[in-house]
Protein backbone atom coordinates (compact mmCIF):
# COMPACT_ATOMS: atom_id res chain seq x y z
CA UNK A 1 0.00 0.00 0.00
CA UNK A 2 1.63 3.31 -1.45
CA UNK A 3 0.03 6.56 -1.11
CA UNK A 4 0.22 8.33 -4.43
CA UNK A 5 -0.03 12.47 -4.61
CA UNK A 6 -1.55 14.43 -7.57
CA UNK A 7 -0.30 17.65 -8.27
CA UNK A 8 -1.42 20.42 -10.82
CA UNK A 9 -2.87 18.84 -14.33
CA UNK A 10 -2.17 15.89 -12.89
CA UNK A 11 -4.97 16.49 -9.82
CA UNK A 12 -6.82 17.76 -12.07
CA UNK A 13 -7.67 14.69 -14.42
CA UNK A 14 -6.83 11.92 -11.78
CA UNK A 15 -10.39 14.32 -9.65
CA UNK A 16 -8.32 13.71 -6.36
CA UNK A 17 -5.32 14.89 -5.01
CA UNK A 18 -3.88 11.56 -3.06
CA UNK A 19 -5.46 7.97 -2.47
CA UNK A 20 -4.22 4.36 -1.14
CA UNK A 21 -2.88 2.26 -3.72
CA UNK A 22 -1.96 -1.18 -3.32
CA UNK A 23 0.74 -2.27 -5.68
CA UNK A 24 3.52 -4.78 -5.95
CA UNK A 25 6.77 -3.90 -3.80
CA UNK A 26 8.93 -4.69 -6.29
CA UNK A 27 7.39 -3.22 -9.77
CA UNK A 28 9.32 -0.73 -12.32
CA UNK A 29 8.36 2.64 -12.70
CA UNK A 30 6.85 2.06 -16.01
CA UNK A 31 4.29 -0.61 -14.25
CA UNK A 32 3.46 1.62 -11.32
CA UNK A 33 2.40 4.27 -14.05
CA UNK A 34 0.24 1.47 -15.93
CA UNK A 35 -1.05 0.28 -12.47
CA UNK A 36 -2.05 4.02 -12.13
CA UNK A 37 -3.37 4.97 -15.34
CA UNK A 38 -5.59 1.71 -14.50
CA UNK A 39 -7.13 3.77 -11.85
CA UNK A 40 -7.33 7.35 -13.44
CA UNK A 41 -7.56 6.31 -16.64
CA UNK A 42 -7.84 10.25 -17.89
CA UNK A 43 -4.00 10.22 -16.73
CA UNK A 44 -3.15 8.44 -19.65
CA UNK A 45 -2.72 11.80 -21.60
CA UNK A 46 0.68 12.63 -19.07
CA UNK A 47 2.58 9.94 -20.25
CA UNK A 48 5.19 11.34 -22.02
CA UNK A 49 5.48 14.36 -19.68
CA UNK A 50 5.27 12.83 -15.74
CA UNK A 51 8.01 11.83 -13.92
CA UNK A 52 7.33 10.53 -10.48
CA UNK A 53 8.72 11.16 -7.04
CA UNK A 54 9.21 8.14 -4.80
CA UNK A 55 9.85 9.01 -1.42
CA UNK A 56 10.37 12.66 -2.65
CA UNK A 57 13.53 11.65 -5.03
CA UNK A 58 12.73 12.19 -8.45
CA UNK A 59 12.71 8.57 -11.07
CA UNK A 60 12.15 9.11 -14.60
CA UNK A 61 9.29 6.58 -16.14
CA UNK A 62 10.94 3.36 -17.67
CA UNK A 63 12.61 0.24 -16.42
CA UNK A 64 14.04 0.98 -13.37
CA UNK A 65 12.79 -1.37 -10.54
CA UNK A 66 11.23 0.85 -7.07
CA UNK A 67 11.52 -1.65 -3.73
CA UNK A 68 8.25 -0.22 -2.30
CA UNK A 69 7.17 0.21 1.29
CA UNK A 70 3.66 -0.05 3.22
CA UNK A 71 3.34 3.79 2.92
CA UNK A 72 5.74 5.37 1.00
CA UNK A 73 5.09 8.49 -0.80
CA UNK A 74 4.72 8.27 -4.58
CA UNK A 75 4.03 11.94 -6.33
CA UNK A 76 2.79 12.33 -9.96
CA UNK A 77 5.21 15.01 -11.25
CA UNK A 78 3.99 17.00 -14.10
CA UNK A 79 6.06 19.51 -16.08
CA UNK A 80 6.94 21.90 -13.03
CA UNK A 81 6.60 25.78 -13.45
CA UNK A 82 7.78 27.58 -10.22
CA UNK A 83 9.72 30.53 -10.00
CA UNK B 1 37.33 33.67 12.91
CA UNK B 2 36.46 36.67 15.39
CA UNK B 3 33.56 36.67 17.68
CA UNK B 4 30.93 38.56 14.91
CA UNK B 5 31.11 35.46 12.64
CA UNK B 6 28.53 34.18 12.03
CA UNK B 7 27.42 30.42 10.06
CA UNK B 8 26.02 30.57 7.10
CA UNK B 9 22.63 29.73 6.84
CA UNK B 10 19.99 28.81 4.49
CA UNK B 11 16.05 30.69 4.45
CA UNK B 12 13.90 28.71 3.04
CA UNK B 13 10.10 29.38 2.80
CA UNK B 14 6.89 28.36 1.25
CA UNK B 15 3.91 30.65 2.45
CA UNK B 16 0.46 31.89 0.82
CA UNK B 17 1.32 34.99 2.60
CA UNK B 18 2.83 38.14 0.88
CA UNK B 19 6.28 38.03 0.42
CA UNK B 20 8.42 40.65 1.90
CA UNK B 21 11.26 42.18 -0.11
CA UNK B 22 12.88 43.85 3.14
CA UNK B 23 12.45 40.68 4.81
CA UNK B 24 14.64 38.77 2.79
CA UNK B 25 17.56 41.22 2.13
CA UNK B 26 17.36 41.85 5.78
CA UNK B 27 18.06 38.08 6.74
CA UNK B 28 20.99 37.61 4.18
CA UNK B 29 23.00 40.89 5.47
CA UNK B 30 25.91 39.67 6.89
CA UNK B 31 28.31 42.59 9.16
CA UNK B 32 31.64 40.31 7.04
CA UNK B 33 29.69 40.57 3.59
CA UNK B 34 29.63 43.92 1.71
CA UNK B 35 27.26 42.33 -1.04
CA UNK B 36 23.68 41.47 -1.76
CA UNK B 37 21.94 40.32 -4.71
CA UNK B 38 18.31 39.70 -4.92
CA UNK B 39 15.86 37.98 -7.66
CA UNK B 40 12.56 38.83 -8.02
CA UNK B 41 9.49 37.22 -9.66
CA UNK B 42 6.65 39.10 -10.59
CA UNK B 43 2.89 38.51 -11.80
CA UNK B 44 3.02 39.59 -15.47
CA UNK B 45 -0.17 40.86 -16.72
CA UNK B 46 -0.05 39.48 -20.81
CA UNK B 47 0.98 35.97 -22.28
CA UNK B 48 1.44 35.92 -25.64
CA UNK B 49 -1.26 38.84 -26.13
CA UNK B 50 -3.76 37.16 -24.17
CA UNK B 51 -4.85 39.32 -20.70
CA UNK B 52 -3.31 37.56 -17.56
CA UNK B 53 -5.41 38.09 -14.25
CA UNK B 54 -3.52 36.44 -12.07
CA UNK B 55 -1.27 33.22 -11.18
CA UNK B 56 -2.01 30.28 -8.83
CA UNK B 57 0.69 28.36 -7.32
CA UNK B 58 0.57 25.07 -5.86
CA UNK B 59 3.60 22.74 -4.38
CA UNK B 60 4.77 19.44 -3.68
CA UNK B 61 5.64 21.20 0.00
CA UNK B 62 8.20 18.95 1.66
CA UNK B 63 10.02 17.84 -1.60
CA UNK B 64 10.18 21.40 -2.64
CA UNK B 65 11.42 22.46 0.48
CA UNK B 66 14.23 19.17 0.16
CA UNK B 67 14.85 20.46 -3.63
CA UNK B 68 15.56 24.09 -2.10
CA UNK B 69 17.52 22.89 0.14
CA UNK B 70 20.07 20.89 -2.28
CA UNK B 71 20.35 24.07 -4.47
CA UNK B 72 21.42 26.36 -1.71
CA UNK B 73 24.11 23.24 -0.90
CA UNK B 74 25.25 23.14 -4.71
CA UNK B 75 25.75 27.36 -4.34
CA UNK B 76 28.14 26.58 -1.55
CA UNK B 77 30.13 23.79 -2.97
CA UNK B 78 30.21 26.40 -6.38
CA UNK B 79 31.01 29.73 -4.51
CA UNK B 80 32.20 28.95 -0.93
CA UNK B 81 32.34 32.55 -0.13
CA UNK B 82 28.79 32.66 -0.43
CA UNK B 83 27.44 33.26 3.53
CA UNK B 84 23.68 33.43 3.89
CA UNK B 85 21.25 32.04 1.08
CA UNK B 86 17.28 32.76 1.24
CA UNK B 87 14.61 31.55 -1.35
CA UNK B 88 11.17 32.66 -0.33
CA UNK B 89 7.82 31.43 -2.73
CA UNK B 90 4.39 31.82 -2.50
CA UNK B 91 1.55 29.62 -3.16
CA UNK B 92 -2.06 30.55 -3.68
CA UNK B 93 -3.06 33.17 -5.69
CA UNK B 94 -0.78 36.17 -7.28
CA UNK B 95 -2.47 38.93 -8.68
CA UNK B 96 -0.26 40.52 -11.25
CA UNK B 97 2.80 42.81 -10.12
CA UNK B 98 2.98 41.14 -7.06
CA UNK B 99 5.90 38.87 -6.24
CA UNK B 100 5.93 35.13 -6.39
CA UNK B 101 9.76 34.46 -5.33
CA UNK B 102 12.72 36.10 -4.11
CA UNK B 103 16.16 34.45 -3.97
CA UNK B 104 18.89 36.82 -1.98
CA UNK B 105 22.37 35.80 -1.62
CA UNK B 106 24.87 37.85 0.41
CA UNK B 107 29.02 37.42 -0.08
CA UNK B 108 31.85 39.35 0.85
CA UNK B 109 32.41 40.27 -2.89
CA UNK B 110 30.11 41.00 -5.39
CA UNK B 111 30.96 38.66 -8.09
CA UNK B 112 29.76 35.34 -6.10
CA UNK B 113 26.19 36.76 -4.96
CA UNK B 114 25.69 37.32 -8.72
CA UNK B 115 26.34 34.47 -10.11
CA UNK B 116 24.60 32.51 -7.04
CA UNK B 117 21.30 34.27 -8.03
CA UNK B 118 21.22 33.55 -11.50
CA UNK B 119 22.05 30.04 -10.47
CA UNK B 120 19.47 29.58 -7.99
CA UNK B 121 16.78 31.23 -10.46
CA UNK B 122 17.62 29.05 -13.38
CA UNK B 123 18.07 24.97 -10.73
CA UNK B 124 14.57 26.69 -9.08
CA UNK B 125 12.79 26.58 -12.62
CA UNK B 126 14.30 23.32 -13.53
CA UNK B 127 14.46 21.37 -10.54
CA UNK B 128 11.93 22.21 -7.26
CA UNK B 129 8.39 20.57 -7.73
CA UNK B 130 5.77 23.81 -7.34
CA UNK B 131 3.57 24.48 -10.55
CA UNK B 132 1.79 27.48 -11.74
CA UNK B 133 -1.61 27.88 -13.44
CA UNK B 134 -2.03 31.29 -15.49
CA UNK B 135 -5.38 32.49 -15.18
CA UNK B 136 -6.90 34.59 -18.34
CA UNK B 137 -10.15 36.15 -18.19
CA UNK B 138 -12.14 33.57 -19.57
CA UNK B 139 -9.55 30.43 -19.55
CA UNK B 140 -6.76 28.92 -17.60
CA UNK B 141 -3.21 27.35 -18.52
CA UNK B 142 -0.80 24.90 -16.29
CA UNK B 143 2.56 27.04 -17.18
CA UNK B 144 5.86 24.49 -18.09
CA UNK B 145 8.95 25.76 -17.33
CA UNK B 146 11.29 25.55 -20.62
CA UNK B 147 14.04 24.63 -17.30
CA UNK B 148 12.03 21.72 -16.69
CA UNK B 149 14.96 18.85 -16.42
CA UNK B 150 13.00 15.99 -17.54
CA UNK B 151 10.80 17.51 -20.43
CA UNK B 152 14.24 19.08 -21.47
CA UNK B 153 15.68 15.85 -22.27
CA UNK B 154 16.64 13.63 -25.47
CA UNK B 155 13.78 11.09 -25.75
CA UNK C 1 1.12 48.49 -26.51
CA UNK C 2 -2.34 48.33 -24.24
CA UNK C 3 -3.58 50.88 -22.03
CA UNK C 4 -1.49 49.94 -18.90
CA UNK C 5 1.80 50.13 -20.47
CA UNK C 6 3.69 53.08 -18.95
CA UNK C 7 7.36 54.57 -19.87
CA UNK C 8 10.31 52.85 -19.02
CA UNK C 9 11.59 55.72 -16.23
CA UNK C 10 15.13 56.33 -14.48
CA UNK C 11 14.62 56.64 -10.54
CA UNK C 12 18.41 58.14 -9.24
CA UNK C 13 18.81 59.55 -6.10
CA UNK C 14 22.01 60.62 -3.87
CA UNK C 15 20.76 60.76 -0.40
CA UNK C 16 21.95 61.09 3.48
CA UNK C 17 18.89 59.37 4.64
CA UNK C 18 18.74 55.70 5.07
CA UNK C 19 17.60 53.43 1.74
CA UNK C 20 15.00 51.28 1.26
CA UNK C 21 14.96 48.37 -0.16
CA UNK C 22 11.12 47.86 -0.21
CA UNK C 23 10.88 51.44 -1.85
CA UNK C 24 13.51 50.69 -4.88
CA UNK C 25 11.63 47.64 -5.30
CA UNK C 26 7.86 49.03 -5.42
CA UNK C 27 9.40 52.12 -8.13
CA UNK C 28 10.38 49.35 -10.43
CA UNK C 29 7.65 47.11 -10.19
CA UNK C 30 5.53 47.49 -13.90
CA UNK C 31 2.78 45.23 -14.32
CA UNK C 32 4.82 44.42 -17.37
CA UNK C 33 7.47 42.86 -16.08
CA UNK C 34 8.11 39.11 -14.43
CA UNK C 35 11.41 40.02 -13.37
CA UNK C 36 12.91 42.21 -10.69
CA UNK C 37 16.47 42.18 -10.26
CA UNK C 38 18.65 43.97 -7.39
CA UNK C 39 22.21 44.44 -6.33
CA UNK C 40 22.81 46.08 -2.54
CA UNK C 41 26.17 47.42 -1.19
CA UNK C 42 26.56 47.36 2.17
CA UNK C 43 29.32 47.98 4.71
CA UNK C 44 31.47 45.38 5.65
CA UNK C 45 33.07 45.01 8.82
CA UNK C 46 36.61 44.03 7.84
CA UNK C 47 39.47 45.16 4.98
CA UNK C 48 42.29 43.17 4.80
CA UNK C 49 42.31 42.24 8.65
CA UNK C 50 41.58 45.42 10.11
CA UNK C 51 38.51 46.16 11.96
CA UNK C 52 36.40 49.03 9.79
CA UNK C 53 33.96 51.09 12.17
CA UNK C 54 31.84 52.72 8.93
CA UNK C 55 32.35 54.15 5.69
CA UNK C 56 32.02 57.93 4.63
CA UNK C 57 30.67 58.94 1.32
CA UNK C 58 30.92 62.50 -0.71
CA UNK C 59 29.97 62.84 -3.99
CA UNK C 60 30.30 65.44 -6.84
CA UNK C 61 26.58 65.37 -6.79
CA UNK C 62 25.43 67.07 -9.82
CA UNK C 63 27.98 64.85 -12.00
CA UNK C 64 27.29 61.64 -10.02
CA UNK C 65 23.64 61.86 -11.21
CA UNK C 66 24.38 62.49 -14.62
CA UNK C 67 26.81 59.85 -14.87
CA UNK C 68 24.52 57.15 -13.41
CA UNK C 69 21.94 58.47 -16.32
CA UNK C 70 24.61 57.65 -18.92
CA UNK C 71 24.44 54.48 -17.45
CA UNK C 72 20.83 54.09 -18.00
CA UNK C 73 21.01 55.27 -21.38
CA UNK C 74 23.93 52.51 -22.19
CA UNK C 75 21.79 49.80 -20.05
CA UNK C 76 18.81 50.70 -22.74
CA UNK C 77 20.69 50.40 -25.79
CA UNK C 78 22.21 47.27 -24.66
CA UNK C 79 18.84 45.87 -23.28
CA UNK C 80 15.82 47.19 -25.14
CA UNK C 81 13.46 44.95 -23.18
CA UNK C 82 14.58 46.99 -19.80
CA UNK C 83 11.99 48.87 -17.78
CA UNK C 84 12.72 50.79 -15.40
CA UNK C 85 16.02 51.79 -13.35
CA UNK C 86 16.65 52.80 -10.11
CA UNK C 87 20.08 53.54 -8.50
CA UNK C 88 19.63 54.99 -5.09
CA UNK C 89 23.20 55.49 -3.33
CA UNK C 90 23.34 56.93 0.17
CA UNK C 91 26.09 59.84 1.02
CA UNK C 92 27.54 60.76 4.58
CA UNK C 93 28.49 58.11 7.29
CA UNK C 94 26.88 53.89 6.48
CA UNK C 95 27.59 52.25 9.32
CA UNK C 96 28.40 48.10 9.18
CA UNK C 97 25.83 46.01 7.88
CA UNK C 98 23.50 49.16 6.15
CA UNK C 99 23.44 49.93 2.83
CA UNK C 100 25.15 52.51 0.73
CA UNK C 101 24.19 51.82 -2.81
CA UNK C 102 20.82 49.67 -4.28
CA UNK C 103 20.76 49.19 -7.86
CA UNK C 104 17.18 47.99 -9.24
CA UNK C 105 16.40 46.97 -12.91
CA UNK C 106 12.92 45.77 -14.19
CA UNK C 107 12.32 43.47 -17.16
CA UNK C 108 9.29 41.37 -18.77
CA UNK C 109 12.14 38.05 -18.48
CA UNK C 110 14.51 37.34 -16.17
CA UNK C 111 17.71 37.32 -18.19
CA UNK C 112 17.86 41.28 -19.41
CA UNK C 113 17.16 42.43 -15.54
CA UNK C 114 20.27 40.02 -14.24
CA UNK C 115 22.73 41.00 -17.25
CA UNK C 116 21.47 44.87 -16.57
CA UNK C 117 22.14 45.49 -12.39
CA UNK C 118 25.88 43.41 -12.91
CA UNK C 119 26.65 46.01 -15.99
CA UNK C 120 24.81 49.24 -13.66
CA UNK C 121 27.19 47.75 -10.67
CA UNK C 122 30.50 47.40 -12.50
CA UNK C 123 30.21 50.77 -14.19
CA UNK C 124 28.97 52.96 -11.50
CA UNK C 125 32.18 51.87 -9.95
CA UNK C 126 34.30 52.74 -12.65
CA UNK C 127 32.73 56.32 -13.78
CA UNK C 128 30.30 57.66 -11.51
CA UNK C 129 32.35 60.55 -8.97
CA UNK C 130 31.40 59.11 -5.62
CA UNK C 131 34.37 58.62 -2.69
CA UNK C 132 34.55 56.27 0.47
CA UNK C 133 36.61 56.75 3.54
CA UNK C 134 37.27 53.87 5.21
CA UNK C 135 37.08 54.30 8.69
CA UNK C 136 39.03 52.12 11.44
CA UNK C 137 39.41 52.33 14.91
CA UNK C 138 42.74 54.79 14.83
CA UNK C 139 42.78 55.82 11.24
CA UNK C 140 41.07 55.84 7.81
CA UNK C 141 41.98 55.41 4.14
CA UNK C 142 40.40 56.84 0.45
CA UNK C 143 39.51 53.87 -1.11
CA UNK C 144 39.75 53.18 -5.16
CA UNK C 145 38.03 51.04 -7.23
CA UNK C 146 39.69 48.41 -9.07
CA UNK C 147 37.13 49.55 -11.87
CA UNK C 148 37.89 53.33 -11.91
CA UNK C 149 38.21 53.67 -15.45
CA UNK C 150 41.44 55.94 -15.49
CA UNK C 151 43.72 54.65 -13.48
CA UNK C 152 43.23 51.20 -15.17
CA UNK C 153 44.05 52.82 -17.96
CA UNK C 154 47.76 52.19 -19.64
CA UNK C 155 50.13 54.70 -19.11
CA UNK D 1 37.41 83.26 -13.51
CA UNK D 2 36.59 79.35 -13.37
CA UNK D 3 35.40 77.63 -9.88
CA UNK D 4 37.96 75.02 -9.05
CA UNK D 5 36.01 71.92 -7.00
CA UNK D 6 37.84 69.64 -4.63
CA UNK D 7 36.91 66.24 -3.57
CA UNK D 8 37.46 63.23 -1.31
CA UNK D 9 41.37 63.22 -1.31
CA UNK D 10 42.32 66.18 -3.12
CA UNK D 11 39.60 68.61 -0.83
CA UNK D 12 42.15 67.58 2.44
CA UNK D 13 45.23 68.38 0.72
CA UNK D 14 43.96 71.58 -0.91
CA UNK D 15 42.34 72.68 2.05
CA UNK D 16 39.26 74.06 0.84
CA UNK D 17 36.33 72.44 -1.12
CA UNK D 18 35.92 75.15 -3.53
CA UNK D 19 37.84 78.46 -5.00
CA UNK D 20 37.71 80.70 -7.56
CA UNK D 21 40.52 81.13 -9.62
CA UNK D 22 41.42 83.36 -13.04
CA UNK D 23 43.42 81.30 -15.80
CA UNK D 24 43.98 81.68 -19.17
CA UNK D 25 41.04 81.19 -21.32
CA UNK D 26 42.56 78.74 -23.65
CA UNK D 27 44.88 76.28 -21.60
CA UNK D 28 45.76 72.75 -22.44
CA UNK D 29 44.45 70.27 -18.78
CA UNK D 30 48.27 69.89 -18.18
CA UNK D 31 48.95 73.73 -17.60
CA UNK D 32 45.93 74.08 -15.98
CA UNK D 33 46.64 71.46 -13.12
CA UNK D 34 50.47 73.19 -12.90
CA UNK D 35 48.43 76.14 -12.24
CA UNK D 36 46.50 75.05 -9.78
CA UNK D 37 49.37 73.03 -8.19
CA UNK D 38 50.97 76.50 -8.02
CA UNK D 39 48.19 77.53 -5.12
CA UNK D 40 47.95 74.67 -3.67
CA UNK D 41 51.26 72.49 -3.81
CA UNK D 42 50.32 69.52 -1.59
CA UNK D 43 48.07 68.21 -4.48
CA UNK D 44 51.51 67.36 -6.21
CA UNK D 45 51.59 63.70 -5.02
CA UNK D 46 47.89 63.03 -6.74
CA UNK D 47 49.44 63.79 -10.32
CA UNK D 48 49.45 60.07 -11.57
CA UNK D 49 46.22 59.43 -10.10
CA UNK D 50 43.40 62.77 -10.85
CA UNK D 51 41.66 63.35 -13.92
CA UNK D 52 39.27 66.63 -14.11
CA UNK D 53 35.71 67.09 -14.92
CA UNK D 54 35.37 70.07 -17.05
CA UNK D 55 31.65 71.36 -17.11
CA UNK D 56 30.87 68.06 -15.23
CA UNK D 57 32.58 65.91 -18.10
CA UNK D 58 35.88 64.11 -18.02
CA UNK D 59 39.06 65.37 -19.33
CA UNK D 60 42.39 63.08 -18.67
CA UNK D 61 45.50 65.66 -17.74
CA UNK D 62 47.45 66.13 -21.39
CA UNK D 63 48.01 67.89 -24.51
CA UNK D 64 44.48 68.86 -24.85
CA UNK D 65 43.51 72.72 -25.45
CA UNK D 66 40.34 73.40 -22.71
CA UNK D 67 38.56 76.48 -23.96
CA UNK D 68 37.23 78.04 -20.18
CA UNK D 69 34.29 80.30 -20.54
CA UNK D 70 34.35 82.51 -16.93
CA UNK D 71 31.84 80.72 -14.52
CA UNK D 72 32.98 77.56 -15.98
CA UNK D 73 33.50 74.78 -13.06
CA UNK D 74 36.36 72.54 -13.23
CA UNK D 75 36.58 69.35 -11.01
CA UNK D 76 39.50 67.67 -9.36
CA UNK D 77 38.56 64.19 -9.17
CA UNK D 78 40.87 61.88 -7.09
CA UNK D 79 40.00 58.16 -7.89
CA UNK D 80 36.60 57.09 -7.29
CA UNK D 81 35.02 54.82 -4.77
CA UNK D 82 31.46 54.70 -4.84
CA UNK D 83 29.24 51.36 -4.49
Amino acid sequence: MVVVLYFARSAELAGVRSETVSVPQRITSLQLWDEIVKRRSRLAVLRDQVVFAVRQEYVLLGDQLLVLQSGDEVAIIPPISGG
Amino acid sequence: MNETEEEPKDFIKLTQAKLSVDEVSVLVTSPCCGAISLFIGTTRDNFNGKKVVHLEYEAYTPMAEAEIKKICRDVRKKWPAIKHVAVHHRLGLVPVTEVSVIIAVSSPHRIESLNAVSYCIDTLKATVPIWKKEMYEEEYSWKENKECFWTNMEK
